[in-house]
């Protein structure tokens, strides 16, 4: 308790109840250990139980081949999506930063909205544009590109191009609150320095968005690594990504025990993920002159 | 050592012009500050000579030649600015070599120049900190430091003190002050500090919604302004009009405040008719003139007491060392604490 | 009182207007139809119950015998069970009866496409990209194995190496596998595919969108499949339940469904007018239809399934 | 207005806000098409499919499951989010590092995960119904906005206003009631519109949570795409985004979108 | 008018012990300022009479009813905060209600009540606006008067004035310092500005590390300082030792600074042997003494010039009037301007 006083916050207050913030917070850490932290742990548990060793089915589940390219293919359709959608939305966030009043307010709302609609819906809608008779397939044929319709949908691009589109609103809104919150003054002082404009980005700007880039990827990769109705609409059974092959042991071929093992390694892998983020984040940091 | 000509310099932002003809002439060599009321224009001046933002008329020389032309990467320009600016991510001896890697110079050498330059500004040992984990005055040494290792052909301050407590403001300034003497670049300083502007500067041009009201040494502004809002500014807090009665040899006679005055003369007074007699507190105290005060508060100033009264209707700002008012008060004017101005119509 | 039925919504208007509206009415009962595909319907009855009667494939059926999540029904329970033709009486001993069988075979649109009259025009190359079948995980995936062995002539049990090569060299042609009859009516009405291998009760819908399409006459035959109608273990209202499978299996229901929906109707009184119809009509056709051994095929199933993943999951 | 954007840059933009904004425009144009299939651009007119929708009693059942599990849950999320936000922001020292890492959890754990381990532990183990459990597994994938939201407009707040109010003669409960809540009014309902919309777009864990014969309309959607690729479920989905538009307009009338999203 | 009378109070913050055994006798209807630097413990104290926060030790009452018992929202103090803590949801009518209504009293009678208080500091007018459409000073005046209505047994005012510009801060000042002459509510004013305390108070106390270092009225605490802390606070810049050589019948020998000087005699003057001699820079210029400058920097400070000098290795700051420094420059001491201290080991 003696810690919990010394480190009580400015303005002053060495409260007379330091029981109190634990009280208030109650509910919401219960809720959650009982909801999320014992489920999970559970799950986990479960999965460490194979007759053979406590990790037997994960040796069997990572030695298939097959479960190595739904693994990698998981991999790799998360990567393109956050190097995607990232870089889009840098494009979108620095102009916006730079687009003050009602236009700038009008389409920041045209960025958010689609955020606001379910990744169904989303997902729903590239299926119109992507299809044989959708506008792409459509457009194309309509200017004599080709004279047979592509087949657009149903694989790891049309994935991508879903995920991209679910995950740059994300990515826009927050590397537009960082990109604001660079002092003007920061920039212009590197600009009397000496800093060209395209130094000015690589050496003051994106440096500083570091943090937020990063953010963003973690938030943008983990997404893609566990998104289900985009995968499942826009993918296919032939191109199953570690989500899509959850739900279908643990719905479809009732074999909970891979689902355990799958859920494990999908948190695993999100996990992985945000170390490696964070690590190559302070690399960057480290990097940058 | 590079001189600037201003030369009818326009701004707006958005519609509203903000700075109108303006006009500084600012002799190689020459520490010149603006001063000025909040709004009035400082901050788009400097921003204007770093090329931060564009003119809408006029012309910057920098020794003759059209700053306006040079991009602002290009200006050599060093500019010290209030928040600091420093480049967060970027250590100590890192942000003060960053004007020098842009232009060109290798690693060791500027970071050995760099170091030399922390030397300078006292900041030995600093070198691999990162800038949120100096205080104030540390950084705004970082921000001098990172300015003129650039050798920059003109120093710009933009009120780099008024983050500041008082007693850091005060060895900053004088930090400043010794530098500019030491290496005689050129320099534009912003305050709206008017005892800060004259400590440091050559001259001060004293600006008023977007134009220079007055540009003078400081000790002529303060003695002699030219308009009410420059007197106000630098300090004489009683403004009140008068009606000249006389002026003779050695003599002048004024009505003002319900009664009426006669001063030595002095004769770089201009004394027009009808006019606004200007006193700094000091000027006033009690007396015997036929001027009746009404004294409504007394402060302790130190070394001695401030007065608020009324007399005639007009509050009035007065000195004494005595912490009691006389019975029947009565206004005292110390002629060489006073000037005289053109009437409000006239002044601007 | 409710009963909760679920079934694969495939028909949602027909089934409400010609099965639960009826019965609800006569029953004074809420039908509440809780839709999705065989497996996932399974499990969630499996899981958490909740459902009274259950539609399923035979193929799921089975499965959910096997697991215990399904009551038995006594043949005396069930005045209509002896309308039936033998085979759809018990298809799975002491459990529910079927009410329909279906075929699975291919459709493909004769605007686009060669006419196909063998499984193993599948494998033409013109084909490629061009067709959808069904996942592994839905009753007729399993059959698309057979008829890849019998495509190269060898036993798919005894010999799945063999098997699964010959489906290996259909994979080019595979634009989706599909996990519903809808997605593949979807796929053929959005010209996603021009051939499909599937149950004949999409076959209407797919007319009716695409109406080039013609249901091809195999060589090799096609494949029976039985829909049937089973209890929960432990469901409350199960003498509802007992009477909704009599009426559904009834005759006036079976007719009614056939010519709205084009079930295959498996009640023998069922008089149908003469005609074509979209699915086995006469006796004669439903006796030629191929059956799977389910037992066998539940065998190796995990086995086939990590082959076919193998094959499709590129 | 646009400072110094450079004109490719501008384009580049202006591209990528076309790829963000266009699927959405497709949907509803798809809604008012008069085939029986998706396409776009429409081909006839028809309001058809939106009255199809509407006579679908199971989009109609599972949109009523969907309202009543969404407000439970954002208003449980709340209840338990804003306190903890409060002792989150008012003693940042005074609780534990992690404490404040540990409510952003949810965010970290994949949905579908979560839906997964809570169909065995809540569901089969704990034999928790339906209706509960969809509303607790909502409730955990909305805490994190809650609190962060809430957090969000505690961030700013000067809590020595609360000093000013006890010197003032109000008591511990009346500072709460009169000058922490309907100071942070706006962060409450930014926090409940964003934990609303995200409860009543979820797929990943109402998938293991749905039971028969209730469903929420997400799943219902989702089941009805994969079969039925009809213009209804566009018509639906614009059913949903106009909902989500009519919240984010009231919010912006009652309160400046903007403050609340701050 | 109540006194309020402070005890033995100590307090920490988790270990850290930041008032140590103050105590403080305030008498009824008096206004007294607690001075000092920052983290001396000023808020801290204020917090503790406010009740929102807990004494370790100590007694603090109100006409000798113990406080400590009373809880925060029923010890009836007005308090002004550095910030103003205006309640943002409420309009400006409505936050000086606040008190009142906790207080029960009805709406009619607490808006009139409010509205009298909003004239009493000027902002008729103001009643229907949010705070934030006030300027600093507005919302100063909007806090003061919400503190004021309450009809407080006591006014507290935690820095009040220090967010407000120089020009508004003296409008402020006046306008407390007349409400308080008006109204005579026993007053507790923290400030870390010499001026500010000085003009304000009856009595100063000077704080140092949680201690109250000196007491007393401002013109004392101006004039004989007790210490080198108080001494450097109220403004005696320079502080160097000094030896005593002789005091004699109307002249003081000492010597200092590597010379001799003589004064003339104070007897209010404690001179030890060996000591401090304290001097603002007013009371040094350039004269005649044996002591030799090294000038560094001048400054302009409007009436008159600062130096920047050394003399025998010490810095020192004078004034002058005159730009130039003499060609030989030697330090003269005004007697009036100067007070000698105890040696550093003595001193707190
Ligand atoms: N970005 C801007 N957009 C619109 N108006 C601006 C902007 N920046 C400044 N202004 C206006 O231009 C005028 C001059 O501003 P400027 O910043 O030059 O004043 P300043 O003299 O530096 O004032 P301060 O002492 O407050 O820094 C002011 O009226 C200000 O409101
Ligand atoms: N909440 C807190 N937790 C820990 N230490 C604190 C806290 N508040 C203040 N302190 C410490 O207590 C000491 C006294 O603080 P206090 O706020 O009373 O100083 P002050 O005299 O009001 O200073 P200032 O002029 O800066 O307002 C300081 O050392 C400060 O760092
Ligand atoms: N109208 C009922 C149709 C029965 C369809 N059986 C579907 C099997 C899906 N795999
Ligand atoms: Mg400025
Ligand atoms: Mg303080």
């Amino acid at each position: 308790m003696n810690s919990v006083v010394q480190t009580a916050q400015q303005g002053g207050k060495a409260d007379k109840r330091p029981a109190l913030p634990f009280v208030l917070a109650a509910p919401a850490v219960f809720a959650l250990l009982v909801f999320l932290v014992l489920p999970v742990a559970v799950l986990i548990g479960e999965s460490l139980t194979g007759p053979g060793g406590a990790l037997e089915p994960y040796v069997k589940f990572l030695s298939s081949g097959y479960n190595q390219r739904v693994i990698w293919r998981t991999l790799q359709i998360a990567g393109a999506t956050t190097l995607l959608a990232l870089a889009l939305g840098l494009i979108v966030a620095s102009a916006l930063a730079r687009i003050g009043g009602t236009l700038g307010q009008i389409l920041l709302f045209l960025c958010v909205f689609p955020l606001l609609t379910s990744a169904l819906v989303r997902s729903f809608a590239w299926m119109v544009i992507l299809g044989r008779q959708g506008l792409v397939n459509t457009g194309l044929q309509g200017i004599g590109l080709i004279d047979a319709p592509l087949s657009l949908l149903f694989n790891p691009t049309a994935m991508v191009i879903g995920l991209v589109y679910l995950f740059t609103p994300l990515a826009i809104l927050t590397l537009k609150g960082a990109i604001e919150a660079i002092a003007p003054q920061v920039r212009e002082a590197a600009t009397t320095l000496g800093a060209t404009p395209i130094r000015l980005f690589t050496q003051v700007t994106l440096p500083l968005l570091v943090p937020s880039l990063i953010v963003s990827a973690v938030l943008i990769f983990t997404g893609s690594l566990a998104a289900f109705a985009t995968a499942r609409l826009l993918g296919s059974e032939r191109h199953m990504i570690l989500p899509t092959l959850l739900h279908e042991k643990v719905m479809v071929s009732f074999d909970w025990a891979a689902g355990s093992v799958i859920a494990a390694v999908m948190l695993v892998l999100s996990f992985a993920a945000i170390t490696l983020f964070n690590a190559l984040g302070r690399r960057a940091n480290r990097m940058v002159d | 050592m590079k001189s600037l000509q201003i030369s009818g310099l326009s701004a707006s932002y958005g519609g509203q012009q903000v700075l109108r003809d303006l006009n500084l002439d600012i002799p190689a060599g020459s520490f010149v500050s603006l001063l000025g009321p909040s709004g009035c224009g400082k901050t788009t001046t400097l921003r204007l000579v770093a090329g931060l933002m564009e003119a809408s008329a006029g012309r910057i020389d920098l020794d003759g030649r059209n700053l306006l032309r040079v991009p602002s990467h290009r200006r050599n320009i060093g500019l010290v600015f209030q928040n600091y600016a420093l480049l967060p991510h970027l250590n100590v001896v890192e942000n003060v070599a960053y004007g020098l890697r842009q232009r060109g110079m290798g690693t060791a050498e500027r970071l050995r120049k760099a170091a030399e330059f922390l030397d300078l500004v006292g900041l030995q040992g600093f070198a691999e900190r990162t800038p949120d984990a100096l205080s104030g005055g540390q950084k705004q040494r970082v921000s001098l430091a990172r300015a003129l290792v650039i050798d920059p052909d003109l120093m710009m301050f933009d009120e780099p003190l008024s983050n500041l407590d008082a007693r850091l403001r005060l060895g900053m300034r004088s930090l400043i002050r010794r530098l500019h003497l030491q290496r005689q670049t050129t320099s534009i300083y912003v305050t709206h500090d008017q005892e800060e502007a004259f400590a440091i500067s050559d001259r001060v041009a004293v600006m008023n919604s977007g134009k220079v009201e007055q540009y003078d040494r400081p000790e002529v502004l303060y003695a002699r302004p030219a308009s009410r809002f420059v007197a106000n500014f630098v300090g004489f807090e009683n403004i009140f009009p008068y009606h000249l009665i006389s002026r003779a040899e050695g003599g002048l006679t004024i009505s003002t405040l319900g009664g009426t005055l006669t001063l030595p003369d002095d004769p770089t007074w201009e004394v027009l008719p009808t006019g606004l007699l200007a006193a700094r507190p000091e000027a006033l105290s009690f007396g015997d003139s036929s001027i009746a005060l009404d004294v409504t508060l007394r402060t302790y100033l130190g070394r001695g007491y401030a007065f608020e009264a009324t007399a005639h209707g007009t509050p009035i700002l007065l000195h004494s060392e005595h912490a009691d008012a006389p019975a029947t008060p009565r206004l005292s004017i110390d002629p060489r604490q006073i000037t005289f101005l053109p009437p409000d119509q006239l002044s601007v | 009182q409710t009963l909760v039925v679920s079934e694969w919504g495939y028909t949602p208007d027909q089934t409400d207007e010609l099965v639960n509206a009826p019965f609800e009415a006569e029953h004074g009962v809420e039908i509440i139809v809780e839709t999705g595909n065989n497996p996932d319907r399974l499990n969630k009855m499996a899981v958490r119950g909740g459902v009274d009667v259950i539609l399923l494939t035979d193929a799921f059926s089975q499965q959910g015998i096997d697991r215990d999540v399904f009551g038995t029904i006594d043949a005396a329970e069930l005045s209509n069970l002896s309308q039936l033709t033998e085979a759809a009486q018990r298809p799975q001993g002491d459990f529910g009866p079927a009410y329909a069988v279906g075929r699975y075979g291919i459709i493909y649109d004769s605007a686009k496409v060669e006419p196909i009259t063998s499984w193993s025009d599948l494998w033409r190359e013109d084909l490629a990209g061009q067709i959808a079948m069904p996942g592994f995980n839905t009753s007729s995936g399993p059959m698309t194995v057979l008829v890849a062995a019998s495509r190269v002539g060898v036993d798919a049990y005894a010999d799945p190496d063999a098997a699964f090569a010959s489906l290996a060299e259909l994979s080019p042609n595979i634009v989706k596998t599909y996990n519903t009859g809808s997605e593949l009516v979807n796929l053929f009405s959005t010209g996603e595919i021009t051939v499909g291998a599937l149950q004949d009760f999409a076959v209407p819908a797919i007319l009716a969108a695409v109406p080039t399409a013609r249901w091809a006459p195999l060589d090799e035959g096609n494949f029976a499949i039985y829909n049937t109608l089973n209890i929960a273990a432990d469901t409350p209202n199960r003498d509802l339940a007992i009477k909704y499978i009599d009426f559904r299996i009834s005759a006036a229901v079976q007719q009614a469904m056939a010519l709205a929906v084009g079930d295959g109707p498996t009640n023998t009184t069922v008089a149908l007018p003469e005609g074509e119809y979209p699915f086995a009509s006469t006796p004669d056709q439903i006796n030629s239809l191929i059956s799977v051994d389910y037992s066998q095929l539940l065998a190796v199933r995990d086995d086939w399934a990590t082959r076919w993943n193998d094959v499709f999951g590129q | 207005m646009m400072r110094n954007l450079h004109p490719l840059h501008a384009v580049a933009a202006g591209l990528v806000i076309l790829f963000l904004t266009l699927p959405l425009v497709i949907i509803l144009g798809a809604a008012v098409s008069d085939t029986t299939y998706l396409t776009f651009p429409p081909q006839g007119l028809s309001l058809r499919w939106f009255e199809l929708a509407l006579q679908k009693q199971n989009f109609v059942r599972s949109f009523f499951t969907s309202l009543q599990v969404s407000f439970a849950a954002t208003l449980l999320a709340l209840l338990i989010g804003i306190p903890t936000a409060y002792a989150l922001v008012r003693w940042r020292g005074a609780l534990p590092a992690w404490m404040k890492s540990f409510f952003f959890l949810p965010v970290l754990v994949p949905e579908i995960v979560l839906g997964f381990a809570m169909l065995k532990t809540v569901v089969v183990d704990m034999s928790i119904p339906v209706m509960p459990a969809l509303i607790i597994g909502h409730l955990v994938i909305i805490l994190p906005y809650a609190v962060r939201v809430v957090g969000a407009s505690l961030e700013g707040f000067d809590f020595s206003i609360e000093d000013a109010a006890v010197t003032l003669g109000a008591s511990r409960l009346k500072v709460v009631l009169t000058v922490i809540l309907p100071n942070i009014a706006p962060g409450i309902l930014a926090a409940f519109t964003l934990g609303f919309i995200t409860s009543i777009n979820d797929v990943s864990v109402s998938l293991f949570l749905t039971g028969p014969g209730i469903s929420t309309l997400p799943i219902e959607l989702f089941t009805y795409v994969e079969q039925h690729f009809d213009p209804s479920v566009a018509a639906v989905s614009v059913m949903m985004m106009a909902l989500t538009m009519a919240v984010m307009v009231l919010l912006e009338r009652s309160l400046g979108l903007s403050k609340a999203m701050g």
